[in-house]
This record gives C-alpha cells, structure tokens and sequence, in this order.
C-alpha cells in the first residue's frame, strides 16, 4: 500500500491552477463562441475543416499549461499528474477545441521514455509545439504491441489511424514494429513522407486524420525495443486525463440541463419540478461524483507511485476511472438532449457540442466494456 | 408480423393476391438517389419526387387508402390496407413520403371535416401528390399541447391566423397543414379548433417557412410563421372549440391506435436505398460481423452478443404484441399495447444504435462525411436522430404518464 | 415458415378453461387462504415442510388440467399446449401450491417418446397422478446430456437435484446415463431405493428435493438411448409454461402495487401521483406483455409445428419467452416490494408470496442470461 | 477508506497508535454464535450480550464518543472517532450493537438536550448498556415524515402520549427511544417535538411492544404502542414545536452529512463471525468462483463477470467519494456527496445481492435452513433485507428528491 495524500495532491499551486483555467475558458472560451467558431457550418458533407484558435493556445502556452507535467529535467514546470486532470476537466466544461489533451498524451509517453531524444520532444512541447500520438492500427486496437507501422533503419512506412487532433499536431510521436519489438519515433507532422487523411468525425471540437508513412525518417524516442512498455507505461495517464474531460463535460451538460428545466414550464410547471426528469438528473449527478473521484484517485496513485511499486493499484484505479467517466459520459449526453426536448435537438442549441464531444471521448481508448473486461481479468482472474 | 398475415377473409386473400401480382411488376426498382430512413428525413427534393410518384402508382393501382370511402378517393375494402401494407413490406417497396398525410391528415380529415373537404383533398393525399405537414407543437407547447397560443380570429365567413409553430417536419415541402390553434383565450382545452390550412400557395400571403437545422447537420424541420393568414371556415374541421377532441383523432392514429391502419410501405434495403439499414438487430449483427473493437471482431464480444439478443427480443415482443393486439380474447384492456407503441418503438431505435457506438470502437467517431465510416455513419446519424422521437409527439416521459393513467389507471401527475 | 393461427390457437375451448381456471382460483385459492396455508409459520428453521391443499388437487384432476395437455391416445384430452399455458398463467397469478406445473413438464417430456411405457406414464397423469421431472445435476445443468445417476441393467444409481413438488409427486421421470447414452426411466416416488431430502428452499408454494437412488428398479420410457433427443424436444414447451406462470404472478404483482399505491397517501397526495412510482410501474407492465406475446407465441409455433419442421423458430421463441419473463419476474417483484413500503416488507403483506415465487420461476430451467446466451449462439452464430 | 488514513494530525497519529496497541490485545475475539449482518437485523439475545460486552470493552478503552465532550462520557479529542473506526475496521472486529444510539440519539442529545439529560443518557449510550430506537415511522407517517400523528399532551411539568410507532428495529431490546411526535395538530411542521423516552422500564406502564416479522421470517423491528405514558419534561430536546428540526440533527447524522463521525466498528469477517459476508464484491468473486450455473463456474461467465466488476466500481468510487468529500477544494457544495451515502449504499447492496442468484443458478432456490445453500443462503437473506433500507429512514425516491432540490436546486415534487 503505497502513501497517499488525502487530498488527491491538490496542493495549492494545482487548485490555483484549476481556478486560473477556469476563469480563462469562461474569459475566452465560452460556449457561443465555440458554437460561431466550430459549428458554422453545419452541412453533413461540408470540406472537413480543422478549425481552433491558435492564439488562444498561444496564450495557454505562455500560462504554461503544455509545461505543467513535462518533467523540470526537461525544461519543464514537473507538476503532478493531478494538475493536466485539472486542466482536462477544465478543458471538458468548455468543450475546448485543442490539442491540449493529445500534447498531454504525447507528454506522458515521452515521459516514460528517460531518453535525450525524448527529452527534447519534451522540451518542444513545454515551449508550445502541440503533438500527438500515432499509435492505433486500423483495427482499434488500444494494446501498445498493435501497430500497422514498420521501422526499416529508421524509416517508418504503413498506417496509423485514429490520430487525435492530427492536423493541430506539428510533431507526432509513432509507435512502429522492427525486429527489436516495438519502438517510438519523432516525425515531425510536415516531414516528407507524412500523408495525412482527415477524417469526417462527428466531434466538432476535435479533428481526427489516418496518417500513412513511406520511408519516413524518425528519430526514436525510446531506448530500442522500450517503446511498448513505456506506451504500457502511459496507458494509465492517458486514460484518466480523458476521464477527467468527462467529467468536466458531463457537469456542463448536467448544470446546463438542470438550469433549463427549472426555467421551461409545461403544464403549468417547471420541467424540473417533475420527478421523470429529476431522478434521472440525480443519477447523471451521481455517476458524476463516481467518475470524478476515481479519476482523481486515480491520478493521485500515479503520481504517489513514481516507482510503479503498486502497479495493480494503479491499473485498476485508471481502468475504473475510464469505465466509469465513458459510461456516464453516454448517460449525461442523452438525458441532456432529451430533458432539453426540441430545442435541445437542434443545432442552434450549444447541447450537441457536449454530446458530440462525450461521444467520442468515451470510446477514446477503450470504452467501458472494453476496460471493463480489462478489470475482471485482473480482479477475478481470468476465465478458462 | 409475418405470422398474422395468415387466415385471410376471402376479400382480403383475393386482394392479397392482387398486391402480389402488382407489386412484382410494378416495383419502382432502385431509386436515383440516396433515400433516408423515413420520410421526417426527407430534403432531398430529387428523392421527394421519386418517392411521389412510387406513391401515386401505388395509389393508382389501389394499395393506398384501401379502407376509405370510395367517394374520397378510398378502395371502399374492409381490413385490407393491412394486407397492402404487408404486401409492400415483403417486395421490399420504398416508404410513402407523405407519412403525416396518410397517417394523421387523413384520418381526421375523414371523421372531422364536410364532404366537400374531403373529397377536395383526400384524393391529392393518398396520391402524394399534395404533402402534408402538422402544425401542433410551439415553442411553449410541446409536451403540453394544449398550451397553444397560436390563435384564429373569426372574420365573417373566415378564419384570421396569426402564431408561432416549430418542429414541423416536412412544412417546405407541403401543400397542407394540420393546424391546432386557439379560438378562445379564456379555456385552455375547450378554446382550442382545429383547421386544415394551404401552405404552398400562402407562402408570402401570410405564411413563412423556415428551416431548423437538427445537431445531425440536416434540415428536415422547420419554424412556420403564420401573419394574418386567411382560411376559409369550410376547412375548419369539427365545431369551434371541438379542437382537442379533434387532436385526440390524429394523435391516436399517430400512436397507431386509431380506427383506421395507416396506409404504409417500406422494407427496401439498405444496397437499394443507397442509404441506411439501421432499424434492425439484424442489420447489427451485420456490422458486428464486420467491425473491430479494440482489435477483435465485435460480433464474438460476448457483451455485444448480449446486447444484442437482447435487442432482437424486444424485436420479436414487438410484433408478436401487434399480433396479439387483435387478439380480443388475449388483451384486458383495447389501449393497453397501442399506447405502447410510440414508447416502445421510438426506444427501441435508440438504443438499437447506441449499441452501434460499442460495436464500431474507435470507428464510431466516423460521419457521413467519411469513406471509412462503418455502415455509412448512418449509425451515429440515426442515434440522434432518435432523440427527435423520443422528444416529439409527446415525449417518452408524457407516453409513460399516459400509459399509467389510462391503462393502469394510476392518479394524473399534473 | 409453417403457419399459425393469428390468435395463437387460443380458441373457445382454451379461452373457456381459461377463464374457469380464473374462476376456480378466485374461489378456492385467494391469496389470503394460501398465505394462512403455507406462511402460517414464518420460522426460517422451521422443519422443512410440504403443505398443499390435495383437495383442491382432486379438483383440478376433475376439470381434466392434468389430462389437458395428455395425447387422447394415451387417455388425454389431447389440447394444445396453448391450454396448458393458460393454466400456468392463471396459477402463477394465483401463486398456486401444487404439482401442476411439474406435473405439465413430466407431461412434455413423456409425449415425447411415443412408447407403451410412456403412454402408461401419462394415463396416470390423465388420471391424475402427480409427477415430476428428476434430471438436473449438483451443478444445475440443464442440459439433457447432464445427468449424475447411471442406470445398469434397469437399475439407477447416483443422485438427482433441484426436483420441483418432488414431495408431492407420486412418480418421477428420471434421467440416467449408460453405455447406450441418456435414457428416460419412469420410478415410483415411494419404489425401494429411492431416498428423498426435502431441500429448505424460500418459495413457499413449492416444494424442492435431491433424490439419491441405490439400484432402484426403473421402467424406461422413452426408447433405448432416446431419452437426451426427447428432454431436449420437451424443453421449449417447459420453458414456456414456467414463462406463463412468471407472467400471471407479475401481473398480479403489478395490479396489487397499482392498487396500494393509488391508496396509501403520503405527501397529501396518493404515492402513484409520482412518477417515481409510476413510470417504473408502466415499465413492468411493458416486460410482462413482451413475456406474455412471446410465451403465446412460442406455444403456438410448438403447436403448429408437430414435425418439427421449423423447430429453430420454436427454440427462438421459447428462450426468448423465458429470458424476457425471467427478467421481468425479478423486476416486477422488486419494484411491488419497493412500492408497497414497509408494509411490503412484513410477513403478514402477501407480496413476499410472489415475489419469492417469482425469484425461483426466473432461474428454474435457466435464467435470462443463460437463455440470451444461447440465443446469441442461434442468431449471431457461435464466438470464435 | 484506506487512502484517506493517511497524514494524520500528530493527535490523529499519536491516539491511531493507542488504538492499534489496544486491538492488537483486546479484540473480542470469534464470537459464541452466530452474529447477522448489521445490528438492525439482531434477534438473538445472546448475540446481543456479546456485542454489548465489546462495545463497553472499546467505549472504556475510550474508542467510542472519542469527539464527544469529557463531561458526557466522551473522550474530548478532535476528530479522533474516524481514527478508531478505521484501525476497529482494520483489527476486523465485531460491529456495535448499539448502532441507533449512537448514529442517532447521540448526535441528537448532545445538541438539543440540557447538560442533565446529557450526563444521565450518554454515557450508558456510549457503553452499549442501554440500546436505543428510533420513534419516527407511523402507519400513516413514512417517506412523509412530517405527518406524525402520535401527540404528546402537556400536564403540568410532564407529557402525556399516546400514538402508535412502526417499524422500530430494536424496539424488543431498547432501553430509550427517540420520539418525534405532535404536540399542535394546526401545524405540520412547528407542530413537531421531539422527546427521548423510556421504553424497557415503561413496558407495561403507557408502552407496548410487539414484534413485526419481515419477509425473511426474522423478527428485528416492531410496533410500538403508547397509550397515556407520561414522560418528564426534562426528556425533551429543544423548544416545544422545534421537533422537525431536532429530527434534522438526527436524519443528517443518519445519512452521514452530521458534524459527528458515528462511532462504528466492523470488519469481521464470514467465517469469524459465523454469518454472511455479503456486503463486498470481493465475497461475490468468492462466491462465483465455488458456484455453478448450469454446470459450469460462474466466475467463468462474461456476463456474471462484467456485473461483478461493475459492482467494485461503484465500490471504489463509494470510498474515493468519501475520501473527496473531506477535501474542501474538490467539492462544490458540502451537502452533494453525504446526501449520497445512503441512496448509494442501500442500492448498492441491494444490487449486489441480486447477483449473487445469478451466480448460484438453481442453488440460489436454497435458504438459510438447507446445509447446501451456498454462502449459507444468506446471499437470498440480504437480497430481501435491503429492501428494509432502500425504503426506510426515507425511501430511496425521496432521497432522490432530495438531492435534486437541495444539491442541483430544483423545485420541490411536492
């Protein structure tokens, strides 16, 4: 039983940070003008666009967000995993369109790699460059070994799908097999020989792309062979920093609901006053709470654990932490929609933003069956 | 349904040999352009045209408005529109476009409106050749109906309308409307009359169309501004202030539990329509058999399998509740499996393609928009689309007090 | 696709046994005189005992239930096993204590194997001899192929479990193993051999044993080796009937919670005011007409399909018709306890009656899970 | 909980440690018979007297009313209680039998009675020599508590009640009740007040009590009848027509949201304590992994699987929601996560035992009388119990209601 602190590691400068996130979305993000910037158009077979604002990411990096948890060696602030949970659950409220949580992604496998190679990707993104992770086969596979890439003497060819945030990224971190087993390179997203696809997702705060590689030069990040494990390493971040993206999306859509049905009467009532749409709402509110608190236990057992001397605890707290938050995130979206009635299915209504949002985090990485299955493996044993 | 299209009365085994023979000559084949799930959909004017004329052949030959009056424009048959209906199904027929006309215009037009009216207009309806749209829901009344405020002034031997109707579904392609307005400000149920009302042709005489985009991306609803729109009384359906009971006529067809079957076809595929085939757990074994999650096929998930059965169980409960709906002997109370029906059929599809999401992994992040997406993205389109039925007509929770009240008798919530 | 009646072949006949079953049991078997029968004494370590009203069994032996379903060839009525779900379904709204429905699947199995013995078998039945079906193991298989007794030359050995009404049978259907594979043996429940432990179940309108045999002479009723094809014939209509009787209890259920909860005020107004309480109550009424069509259903595709031309359809239909009543059993028990507030939690209030019925009807020959699992099997086609 | 026993306060530590040293010498040891689930459910008097002599035992070493003043019996030390309840939860001892007492009156004496009443009833409290019931639940007075109708009557310097009290766990053993009744029948709620008042030594002079039996066939709580006891008006708390807010104290403190950590021991286990352990996921893996569904182990079935997992989510997420609750910068309103508690547990164990029938397959038939019953058929025992909570000390529909009202501010259902 590793040492925790009570309060998850919430120190000070983490709940400052937080506060300072928060006032930065409701000062520059709100959802109106999310809505005008990513929902302008809202023809089905419109040019799929990449649309976010630059300077606001800008700004986010000089308030030192893409730094928090890039390690100090590498130039970086060397905050806790509990401060990016901060921030994503920050991020989810406002359905911030970024690359905040893929640069996150990125960070947390560069960090498991202790290479200078790594080091400097690391150094790169505490100074702004936003980057992703280029690790999925066509297949959905979220298991570190799958990759349809192939390292060749440092040349990557093949297809990695389901690139999050892909054409914000300027660097990307691949994970590809050789004989070594499987590694991690550096591309740099404009380097000869990246052919990035966009594809049409549904999620107006995210773009997504399949990027195939011929022949590309990469820099390997992680000590030749290592890359699995050090993906198996970061599993555990990445998914809770998801889960926390939830959460902070799924308080929105519950406050945003609740303030509607207070205010919409129907039969000489608030909407709210009803218990068809009160009790529903407690249970978004409870599966909420259960989401939160595991993802920030969650976190906190990561960052108490620098040496993975209670790994299990960990795994089971992130698995738990995902199932939960993808499982809510599907609940809180549709009781959004229907207790906003018509209004809440139409484009004009920020709701769908939220929904779209929680659509595709829940199944980012796994989603609750799949973690669940997960679980029952390592709590129950495995069924012969 | 396939098992209660046995034991046919004479009329209805000879007309069911009839459809047959017509239907396999008279199969419109594939349509030119994509066709989406149902006619609500509809905004594509190329498809609307394709589908109107399928439905006048259909009419032509007889198959639609079987059970209504001759002198309307009906077949004057008995309990045969079932027959047509099953008919069609099985050649795989795409649907009728004018679904509001044929399933809510028709039947209140016929119990409530003078001859005049309905041999004006119930020709044009069953034909297809006039669309129909409804004008209940506004912006303060959508569960609660009644709470209209749109409101008719009589003026001589007319009607003055002036109000604020939205949700409504095909209104830019429609001749005629539904109208529930508000004749008396003074009586909440019994200040209510109910019109039919030209659309088309009042456009910029009193009348405004606009479209309301759904979070899919589509239009296919709209706003419809009325500003001293003048309708002459004959189209007024039933007494002054009879408008709720009027309404009461078109919302239980709607619900599938009026007197009359609605004339429907339907069944093409999804390779036919060009477009989705997401209404059946079929269809989602079909995906599961060709979708990854997480690297393995989902159809040997042993969690999607579930969900899966458990789909195709309220598949089968569904039908063989229709069937035992007509069955006097085996039901205690007549609305007790109608007044099911929206309910149960509008979750149904929701979370039929909710499971879609599960099935396809990663994949499920993928639109209409994406060669890649599996099954077309439909999936995902159809999974919000759901929310449009589940809200409208009375959303799901309404259904539930309905069901509680009438049926088991339990005290009104309001 | 073989044809069927639309009204399921519930003709007059059928409709008219119905309807004097309902009458019989709102004569003779109220709930209040069934609860002073069997739950006069309420100690859990009470001496397992076998109460049931023989009387009333004369009755119905009288208006021919046991000969309903028993063929004319043998001395039966020979009706549909429409007839018989009708009876189930009135029974299980009654919470009938007695051998009818074990005697109704002693009845399917033995029409099944079309033998002199087994025709001897059911004229007793039409005559109205209480039977039971003993051939389930330790492990609650219920498969046809699972057996623990071994039978050597005509002799049994070895133990049956799980046996329902077994106190209140007079004969056994006994399934054992040979060389020759499963066969089918009839057995007196007094024959030299046979020890009887009375199981302490919860249900308190049924009786349970496991039944140990030590070389009990046993007539074999179904055709040497048969006896595995004519059990796994017979389990549709088995599972169907039980369907029938979760449906009638449910519906009893439902309509005495409708009753209390438009009574008992609590707030100045009646508790089926909420909607808490009656949206949750429409619900049970949606699983039990689902329960109710598919059990209708599934009895007539086995009715109209005596060749078995059609038999996957009949299967879907029975593990369909078991799986949704099975679920809706537990549901609708747990929502009549719930509603009725402490007064549904005593003793004294008849709820416990059916809601322990009910918790037995739904795993008896298989619970929800274990018939969707193998309708996943039919319809998707088996995971590799 | 095991997190959060972390960074103690130097008291916290220092008494932590006072504590380990005393368990590790004076736990209980196996107890002579059987002992059930939780004090609610005890009907065997020998158990009691055995729980009685632990909880005296742990109150003299000082590990009972630890926040408590001195001068009523407590041990004046601050925010202590959580520190013994988590070390007696370690050592695995036996639960306090005393549960209402101390999760109830105490709380409830200690902030509304004068000093007298205090130092009389406390300390007696604490020790377990007296057991206390609860007064609150009437025939007509449920989920609607307010509507009390047993009225005390003033006479001089005493009151005089009469009434009829239900579904009082621990009435056949208390020796004090905590009673809410009427002293104003012209208002509902400031027609409230609230007393403590004999029940043993009253027996047969104005109190009767009379056993109810569950659906499990145990007895536990009963009906008690007042006619005409006089009770001194010291035994009230706090003003006459203050009793709703009085029976405030006692309800917060019930659902956990009180100021006071309830004195709690627990964590023996199964085999210890010769009965069920049935509370944890874990007990269900145990369970699933020696049962059989139809012939195979359950803990091999996916589905069984995927509900158990499930089930040590909501485990988990119970103890990371208690550990966040204690951190003021992570909750947005002190009240969201402790009015959880007792709608989340009371389902949860509800939910949990419900699986287990799955698990056993046709065993899940056999009860508490049958040697073969898996788990002893207590899986069957606790499935029904927690019906007994999910409707008590306010249904769980109500505990729903307010959570939407007081957290999410709604408006009020009623």
């Amino acid at each position: 039983m590793i040492e925790q602190p009570k309060n998850f590691g919430f120190g000070e400068d983490e709940t400052m940070l937080r506060d300072s996130a928060a006032k930065f979305f409701s000062d520059h993000c709100t959802p109106d003008k999310i809505h005008r910037q990513v929902a302008n158009n809202s023809n089905i077979h419109r040019n799929i666009e990449c649309i976010w604002d630059k300077t606001l990411w800008q700004q986010i990096t000089d308030l030192g967000w893409t730094a928090a948890c890039v390690p100090e060696a590498a130039g970086g602030i060397g905050m806790p995993l509990v401060a990016a949970v901060a921030l994503a659950e920050e991020a989810g409220r406002a359905a911030f369109p970024s690359p905040l949580i893929s640069t996150f992604n990125a960070t947390f496998v560069l960090r498991e790699c202790q290479t200078a190679n790594a080091n400097a990707a690391l150094a790169e993104i505490a100074s702004g460059t936003p980057m992703t992770l280029a690790i999925t086969n066509q297949r959905g596979s979220w298991e570190p070994s799958d990759t349809d890439v192939l390292v060749d003497n440092g040349q990557l060819s093949g297809t990695a799908w389901f690139v999050q945030d892909a054409r914000k990224a300027e660097g990307l971190i691949v994970s590809a097999r050789s004989a070594a087993g499987v590694g991690l390179y550096y591309v740099a997203a404009n380097a000869a020989g990246v052919l990035m696809t966009a594809d049409g997702i549904i999620d107006l705060t995210r773009d997504q792309a399949h990027i195939s590689f011929s022949g590309v030069n990469a820099i390997e990040v992680a000590a030749p062979g290592q890359g699995e494990i050090a993906l198996a390493h970061a599993l555990p971040a990445i998914q809770v920093v998801l889960a926390a993206d939830m959460v902070g999306a799924g308080e929105w859509l519950l406050q945003t609901t609740v303030e509607y049905t207070n205010t919409r009467i129907q039969f000489d009532r608030p909407l709210g006053f009803f218990q068809a749409v009160k009790h529903p709402l407690v249970n978004v509110m409870l599966d909420i709470d259960r989401a939160k608190s595991l993802a920030y236990s969650a976190a906190c057992a990561i960052d108490s654990d620098p040496e993975r001397k209670d790994w299990a605890t960990t795994l089971k707290l992130a698995h738990m932490a995902k199932a939960n938050a993808s499982d809510m995130a599907v609940f809180a979206s549709s009781r959004a929609v229907q207790f906003h009635g018509g209004i809440g299915f139409t484009w004009e209504c920020y709701v769908h933003l939220f929904f779209k949002r929680q659509m595709h985090n829940q199944m980012l990485f796994g989603d609750a069956k799949y973690h669940r299955a997960l679980l029952a493996d390592m709590l129950i044993g495995k069924a012969v | 349904m396939a098992d209660a299209d046995r034991k046919d009365t004479p009329e209805q085994a000879e007309f069911r040999t009839y459809c047959q023979d017509w239907l396999a000559h008279n199969h419109p084949g594939k349509p030119p352009v994509r066709i989406p799930l149902g006619a609500l959909e509809l905004s594509d004017p190329k498809a609307l045209t394709w589908l109107q004329a399928w439905q006048k052949s259909a009419f032509d030959a007889g198959l639609v408005g079987c059970d209504y009056p001759v002198e309307f424009g009906g077949g004057g048959r008995k309990n045969c529109q079932t027959i047509a209906n099953q008919e069609m199904q099985r050649a795989k027929t795409p649907f009728f476009p004018n679904i509001i006309g044929l399933g809510m215009a028709a039947p209140t037009v016929l119990f409530h409106a003078q001859d005049s009216v309905k041999s004006d207009l119930l020709p044009r309806l069953f034909s297809g050749e006039d669309i129909w749209c409804q004008g209940f829901s506004e912006p303060g009344a959508g569960s609660d109906l009644a709470n209209q405020q749109t409101f008719a002034e009589r003026r001589g031997d007319s009607w003055v309308i002036n109000g604020h109707k939205v949700w409504t579904s095909l209104a830019h392609f429609a001749s005629w409307m539904i109208l529930l307005c508000r004749t008396d400000k003074s009586d909440k149920y019994n200040g209510l009359s109910y019109f039919v009302v030209p659309i088309q042709t009042a456009i910029g005489k009193g009348v405004t169309v606009r479209p309301l985009i759904k979070m899919t991306g589509e239009t296919g609803f709209n706003e419809v501004i009325f500003e001293d729109l003048v309708v002459e009384d004959r189209y007024r359906l039933d007494a002054v202030g009879a408008g709720w009971k009027v309404a009461m006529t078109t919302l239980s067809h709607e619900r599938g539990a009026g007197e009359l079957v609605t004339p429907a076809a339907g069944g093409m595929t999804q390779e036919d329509t060009k477009g989705a085939n997401t209404g059946s757990p079929s269809a989602l074994i079909e995906l599961a058999k060709n979708s990854y999650r997480n690297g393995k096929t989902a159809a040997d998930d042993p969690l999607i399998r579930d969900e899966i059965v458990k789909m195709m169980i309220r598949q089968e409960a569904f039908r063989q509740n229709q069937r035992r709906a007509l069955v006097p002997q085996l039901i205690d109370h007549p609305m007790r499996i109608p007044l099911q029906n929206k309910l149960i059929g509008t979750e149904f599809n929701q979370d039929l393609a909710e499971i879609a999401y599960a099935i396809e992994g990663p994949a499920s992040s993928l639109y209409l928009n994406d060669d890649n997406a599996p099954g077309g993205g439909e999936w995902q389109l159809a999974y919000m689309n759901s929310f449009g039925v589940t809200i409208a007509a009375g959303a799901n929770e309404v259904q539930r007090n309905i069901l509680a009240e009438r049926v088991l008798g339990m005290p009104k919530s309001k």
